[in-house]
């Protein structure tokens, strides 16, 4: 299972701040967030390629090409906007 | 090395400066950096204004920032707090501290983690209008601030 | 607007820094400089420093720097103190404080004002060595500093 | 009459920090620094052209062809080090 978790608008939008999912073993970041894009509604609208994302796996940014295992803390979020 | 701190307290500039001049003699200089809430953002009033963070990721980005910093300048000591939860105008939210011999490194290395800490530390801001609250969007020109450090 | 000082006694930077947000509430960056008095310096042990002016022409060129550099960049508010008398190392000498509405006016308007300083304003240095004392040389790293702003 | 100012390591070499001198109506920085000089001993030492001091005129950074006039105070002192 991978660990997923929403920052932000995101995790407003999404309404869930954590949840799990299972990957094939050889899935990469873009693949996870095609699986999540797939379920439709707010996860396809927040997730759309037009809209600005980010995804960390385990804490440091990542690639959509990233690949990700069994384990892994998938973060998702808006940019960052601290400081 | 470097102090590294998450906390919904204020900060004392005096105090965390005085921290690093007790550790060190050779400090000849100390570039600091403080990032107040303003009263206005795009025009609009501002009421408050609340952090929100990746626990875990936020230390993790700030540690490999100064560690950058401080294999491109002089740095004797470095102190990063940002503040998460809610502030209100005039508040303090994020210092960064930076100790070097001379003044030149304090300053470049001081506006590098700032200027990476508003890219790559996993923090956000959702300002309190008087139309209610929202999230506040990322700023092109902190991307631009971030790519000048670029190696060319 | 600015804040100038010439004193014998020591500063506080949370409250000089205090003072500068209680007056603004657009402020949303504040860059400070502190230089601090090394232990070291061209590699002999100093054991104190002695700052010599020259009453009446240091406040007029810091304010002349100073009103130089909000000429260039947004400065809501800036405070230079400089200490004069004797000072053991790791005391503070100077202090450049400046809060702008962005941290890059901030930071440019702190560096440029601490450069100027370096060059313009009408201070001397003398070490306390193992050796006696002697006037500290003026560095050419201070003058190309300096130049650097020039307009190109 | 100008009143002159010495600081920092030229003051400690002249051993005075303040002296007044006559000068002619259309006087520079320059020739009277070439009076001080023409004194000899310490003066023509640490005023050497080869040295390095700098002058300012009523307390404003001055160049060797700068005028000077009556009542003008005028300051000579080693390139500062403060900060």
């Amino acid at each position: 299972m991978i660990k997923i978790l929403y920052f932000a608008s995101l995790r407003e939008s999404i309404g869930v701040a954590e949840e799990s999912i299972a990957m094939p073993a050889t899935a990469t970041v873009g693949a996870l967030v095609e699986a999540l894009r797939d379920r439709g509604g707010v996860y396809a609208e927040v997730l759309a390629v037009t809209k600005r994302w980010r995804v960390a796996v385990n804490q440091d940014m990542a690639q959509l090409t990233d690949p990700i295992k069994a384990g892994d803390e998938v973060a998702i979020f808006p940019p960052v906007t601290g400081g | 090395m470097p102090t590294i701190r998450i906390q919904a307290d204020d900060f004392d500039l005096t105090h965390e400066q005085s921290l690093i001049r007790e550790r060190h003699r050779h400090v000849g200089a100390i570039a600091s950096f403080v990032g107040v809430v303003r009263d206005i953002n795009d025009g609009q009033g501002v009421s408050a204004m609340t952090l929100e963070h990746y626990p875990g990721m936020t230390e993790k980005a700030l540690t490999n920032i100064v560690v950058d910093a401080a294999s491109r300048w002089n740095v004797i000591d470095a102190t990063v707090i940002h503040r998460i939860g809610t502030m209100q105008p005039t508040d303090q939210i994020v210092l960064v501290m930076v100790a070097s011999a001379h003044r030149g490194d304090a300053f470049a290395a001081c506006e590098f983690i700032m200027d990476f800490l508003k890219t790559d530390a996993p923090f956000w801001k959702k300002e309190q209008t008087a139309d209610g609250s929202r999230w506040v969007d990322a700023r092109a020109s902190d991307e631009s601030a971030q790519q000048r450090w670029k190696p060319t």
